[in-house]
């Protein structure tokens, strides 16, 4: 068991499967010479030599398409998003392409392909630069959806996202890659479509993912100090989606609470209420919850930005709420 | 600009270094070929006859959605095609029928793919604007004005990342060369040195509109310039010249790995797809380019080189006609799709 | 009372507007000497001439930042895309700019633009040429997103779209181009934020949009035979949207069933879905149900597409089951 | 390239027809005043202190998110805004600071939008990348690479069609020309004649990119060539001719009504931003360029002209730090914004 960063454990995800197998590539914008803007790729150049890891122009949707058409001929790319908001113009190679050659094609072409990147707010860059993007790829037919909120799911789903022959939206997060954590040193994968209780509790479920679950966990902590025992499950892939670990908790729990980085509005979490509300009706003690942003562009100032997003402040009430406790 | 402009030279466009399709290439000796010529001659027909049924089975109703056809472009489909090798890649847009077949498709699979049956070239998921075969490297058939750009400078990747002396050719509309894909494509191809092959199929309308209104050029070629990329022009009425100068471009392109942008004149008879009347063309202006038919022209050129008599060509046009009415017999025979394949392949295992 | 096409109703609203507003420009592809690609924009070239009726390249995400910039200095595009399909090339222009330009910019700068065009299959286009978008973009603070089912409404709601100080979605259909209905020859306009009945009932709510508030209307006709009265409600614009009319509508019937051309994963209609269940729980007597497509790309074939889109022999078992009528 | 290469006329590039920016023009005049040269001196050094000040308000942690400064590149920011009247738009990305300041908006305000304070010019809704004046026809301050570029031509179109004749100044990063939009951008700007000035500020790198690295021409100016644009390359280490460069342009534009693509050579001392050590550049690069710095060299124009002593050229320097000092201060005293301001401006009435 070694202790590595969230960013150390997907570098060594890529560096394992790229020492693997031949075929797979790294390409984005400041992989190579600049070891990654958030330092991700750091030492693949110098492993693998420039041919398999590729700074590219500012052109997300030409190489996001370039990935797309290597992946068609036999090349296992992993394209690097430097963060998700600069994705949204690599969106029609995604959607359009990548997403339906398979099936356009009657079956003939796959597009084994990860795009990966840092995904929804950091810390104080506005607008442009703090968007998730999950509510909108979990929507299209041919995408699997993945993400991570420690160093050891990171690498074990990174891995496995790489020897998918689907494409793979890989989400990760600017405010994790300092994260630390135990990584297992012996190789091992986690397969897509399950997710992980991070925490067991019978009185309510909180399903979160990505820097979500810390947050839910934070909240479960403050509340056992009430007796108030909270359970917290990551469906950790959101395409496919573990459903029956969450009804199988809502089951037990009868209450829930969804918190996202995402709006009151279609996303993730709107679908996994509807869901549970539609297959657990008779289950339900409460309404389903979801804590979300405020459904505003994210401004900049620090003390705006805090009010937007999710906090323990906003979450812990609407706990209660579904244990009518207020 | 008249047709007179389109021959090559009066471009002033290819850089020194680049091919001058002058007939002294190897190809030379084939387009001196009676046999090839012939060759060349009915598969040119088979092609437009293909296409005439093609309208003809979209107008009985026969198959519905979009239909673009090529009728009157077979010269620079046919042209290009006799310059590869068959471990070529191929990628096009969405009137990719005729071409799907130059690349070696039955055409009667292009056909049940029209007609959304099982055995089509996509099973019936793809359609008029989604002919595919991994078999014979045509990786499609693309919807997306310019999205295939892209994808073409992904497959030169691969092809230099896998050290192949391989080529893709990727053909786009000149409308498409207002695309910010087709310049970011271009961008990667030059800067990485990828055997792309980018042949704008220049019959200077984007549906009803005459690239002239949408762009700021005289010539397309030109937007090779912004990326100091190997370019020149062709006049695709011509299956000859097109062939010859396509040779010399792709076998040097095997040497330098070099990208390419061909600006390949040539003009379609039809409407944009079957709904456009076409009304924004002159019938003059309509005239001006028939006269120039690739079909016509290699005729007159065979039977001045006593190669064929009206007779002979005559003779090969019904042949075409006979084959696309198999293949159109073919499809009909074709089951559709078994309901379950609606949830089939939209994920790989 | 005349009767128009929806075509000839979005062509008067637009006409109507231009007339009124000088500052109010039309562009897209086709939209003016070819008098668009569906002939939506057919007679207003003539009308306003070329500066005012502009065709554009095949650039959409060049010309959606186009009208973007140009609403910032005081005018009001109306931009079309020909698709929607092809809209998600613009997709940066829209989200990245056009919504978050009022909010980054402190409140300085509003972008008073309308993108405007068919959304959702047509027949056999297969899978690039089918799609739909208000799942996604009802997701971005700073857009509205408005759709109609009839030409009255396209024409009332068109107009208001182009009043609006807001990005706009104008989301349209190439199937109900040709349909024909009344719209009153005097000028009038319908608010954004304001949903329709389009039918009383009092045993189950259908909630619908676009070309599915027919398909609901036919569904209800055949269930009025067996004695069952379906309410067809239409929000009409999912953002804003007017929860209330939903609201009242599951306290009248206590059954709800939503049907839509989208898919079964983060929608409209799995957040309304969440909202009715979050706001109505002790009202339902049944589960919210959806009918969507098929999740999978759009097949060519007509058996396939047929199979894949929500069809009255797939939504009538539906509307029984939360009746409990199986 | 070496600096030398940077000096026009060298690059080979500008079109016959286009200005020379050869001192005959209006603008020369301005450029031989002393009073005029003293105060753009003075601006120069305020901006460079300015940024510094800035830096080190990140540095003690006075505010977060991205900081992007413009050190090294003050002579094209104020050499083109002396080349504008204040009706002119300008646009640009997300390192933007004295370019605000230099379109009018008050450098407090501008330090205020840095700390998030209500009285910022976004009214800390935007942050160093999203400095905004409706007033002042600054028009942001925007976070996506090449995203600005297609607004400037929605702004040139509108100056057109209002019939004025205003010109709007674009600025992009030289590593935003691999950008599909501004290609497209480029392309209808013209193709319909609009009034947009896209300056490149060319300081050679994209972060850690060498635009070598990710571009196969040797001058950005190229990207022109793709759209017939008339196009130029300016030495921008050098105010002055700047100056007169842009404003020979500018009034040729005002003429014409047509685009232009300039390309102007510069050099940024500091890391792309804070977080970025900047270690992919040579000690030997950066000594080469910092000799051309334009406050250095224009100060030692002015002392070879006896404008200017070193103690007053010191004064004028002194002025500059002192105001970014006041404009901090200033800042610091502001407040934050209301929680309730979450909630406003999302949609306007
Ligand atoms: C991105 C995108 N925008 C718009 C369309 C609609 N469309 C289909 S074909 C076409 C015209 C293309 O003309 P051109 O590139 O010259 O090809 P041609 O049809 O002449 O072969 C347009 C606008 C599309 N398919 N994709
Ligand atoms: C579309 C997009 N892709 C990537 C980024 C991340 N990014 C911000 S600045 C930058 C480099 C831009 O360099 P350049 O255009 O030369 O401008 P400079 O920083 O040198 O002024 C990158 C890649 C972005 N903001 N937007
Ligand atoms: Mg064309
Ligand atoms: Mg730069």
């Amino acid at each position: 068991m070694a202790v590595l960063t969230y960013r150390e454990a997907l570098g060594r995800a890529m560096a394992e499967e790229m020492a693997r197998d031949p075929k797979i590539f790294l390409m984005g914008e400041e992989v190579a010479e600049y070891n990654g803007a958030y330092k991700v790729s750091k030492g693949l150049l110098d492993k693998f030599g420039p041919e398999r890891v590729i700074d590219s122009p500012i052109s997300e949707g030409g190489f996001a398409g370039l990935g797309v058409g290597a992946a068609m001929v036999g090349l296992r790319p992993i394209i690097e998003m430097m963060t998700w908001n600069f994705g949204i113009q690599g969106f029609d190679q995604i959607i359009n392409h990548a997403a339906k050659m398979l099936y356009m094609s009657g079956g003939q072409f796959t597009v084994p392909i990860v795009f990966r990147g840092p995904n929804g707010a950091a810390h104080m860059l506005a607008a442009q630069h703090s968007q998730t993007v999950e509510g909108m790829l979990t929507q299209v037919p041919g995408l699997k959806v993945v993400t991570s909120c420690n160093p050891a799911d990171g690498y074990g789903l990174l891995k496995s996202s790489i020897r998918d022959n689907n494409p793979v939206i890989f989400l990760e997060s600017e405010m994790m890659y300092a994260m630390k954590g135990e990584v297992d040193d012996a190789e091992h994968l986690i397969p897509l479509g399950v997710g992980s209780i991070k925490r067991e509790g019978q009185h309510v479920t909180l399903i979160a993912w990505t820097k979500m679950v810390a947050r839910a966990m934070a909240c479960a902590e403050q509340l056992a100090q009430e007796g108030i025992e909270c359970e917290v499950i990551d469906p950790r892939t959101l395409r496919p989606l573990d459903e029956e670990m969450i009804f199988n908790s809502v089951r037990k729990t009868h209450r829930v609470v969804i918190i996202e980085e995402a709006y009151q509005a279609a996303s993730v979490g709107s679908f996994i209420a509807e869901q549970i509300q539609r297959v657990c009706f008779d289950e339900l003690d409460a309404p389903v919850m979801r804590v979300a942003n405020e459904f505003v562009p994210m401004p900049y100032a620090e003390n705006l930005e805090h009010r937007v997003l999710p906090e323990p402040e906003r979450i812990i009430p609407v706990i209660k709420q579904v244990l009518y406790m207020d | 600009m008249s047709p007179k402009d389109h021959v090559l030279g009066k471009t002033g466009a290819p850089k020194s270094e680049l091919p001058k399709g002058n007939g002294k290439s190897s190809a030379a000796k084939n387009s001196q070929d009676k046999a090839w010529l012939l060759n060349v001659y009915e598969e040119m027909c088979y092609f437009r006859r293909f296409e005439e049924r093609v309208l003809q089975a979209y107008t009985k109703q026969k198959f519905a959605g979009f239909c673009h056809v090529h009728i009157g472009q077979e010269g620079l489909c046919v042209g290009v095609q006799r310059a590869l090798r068959p471990t070529d890649y191929m990628i096009t847009g969405y009137r990719s029928h005729t071409q799907a077949i130059a690349k070696g498709i039955a055409g009667r699979e292009v056909f049940a793919e029209l007609f959304g049956k099982a055995t089509g070239c996509a099973k019936g998921n793809g359609g008029s604007m989604h002919m595919f075969s991994k078999e014979k490297r045509f990786l499609g058939g693309h919807g997306i004005v310019g999205g295939q750009v892209p994808l073409a400078s992904g497959v030169g990747f691969a092809i230099k990342y896998e050290k192949k002396d391989d080529i893709i050719v990727c053909y786009l509309g000149d409308a498409a060369v207002n695309q910010g894909q087709f310049h970011e494509a271009l961008n990667m191809a030059a800067t990485w040195n990828l055997p792309c092959l980018f042949i704008i199929e220049n019959n200077r309308y984007g549906m009803g509109t005459d690239i002239k209104r949408t762009t700021s050029i005289d010539h397309l070629w030109k937007r090779a310039l912004a990326f100091d990329m190997d370019h020149g022009q062709v006049d695709a009425m011509n299956v000859v010249k097109t062939y010859e100068f396509v040779s010399d471009v792709v076998e040097n392109m095997r040497k330098t790995n070099r990208p390419y942008l061909l600006d390949a004149i040539c003009y379609r008879y039809k409407g944009h797809s079957v709904s456009d009347p076409g009304l924004y063309r002159s019938k003059e202006e309509m005239a001006q380019w028939m006269v120039k038919d690739p079909i016509i022209q290699l005729g007159e050129h065979l039977k001045k080189s006593k190669f064929a008599t009206d007779e002979e060509l005559k003779a090969l046009d019904t042949k075409g006609k006979e084959r696309a009415r198999a293949d159109e017999d073919w499809a009909d025979e074709q089951p559709p799709p078994p309901d379950e394949q609606v949830w089939q392949n939209v994920y790989a295992d």
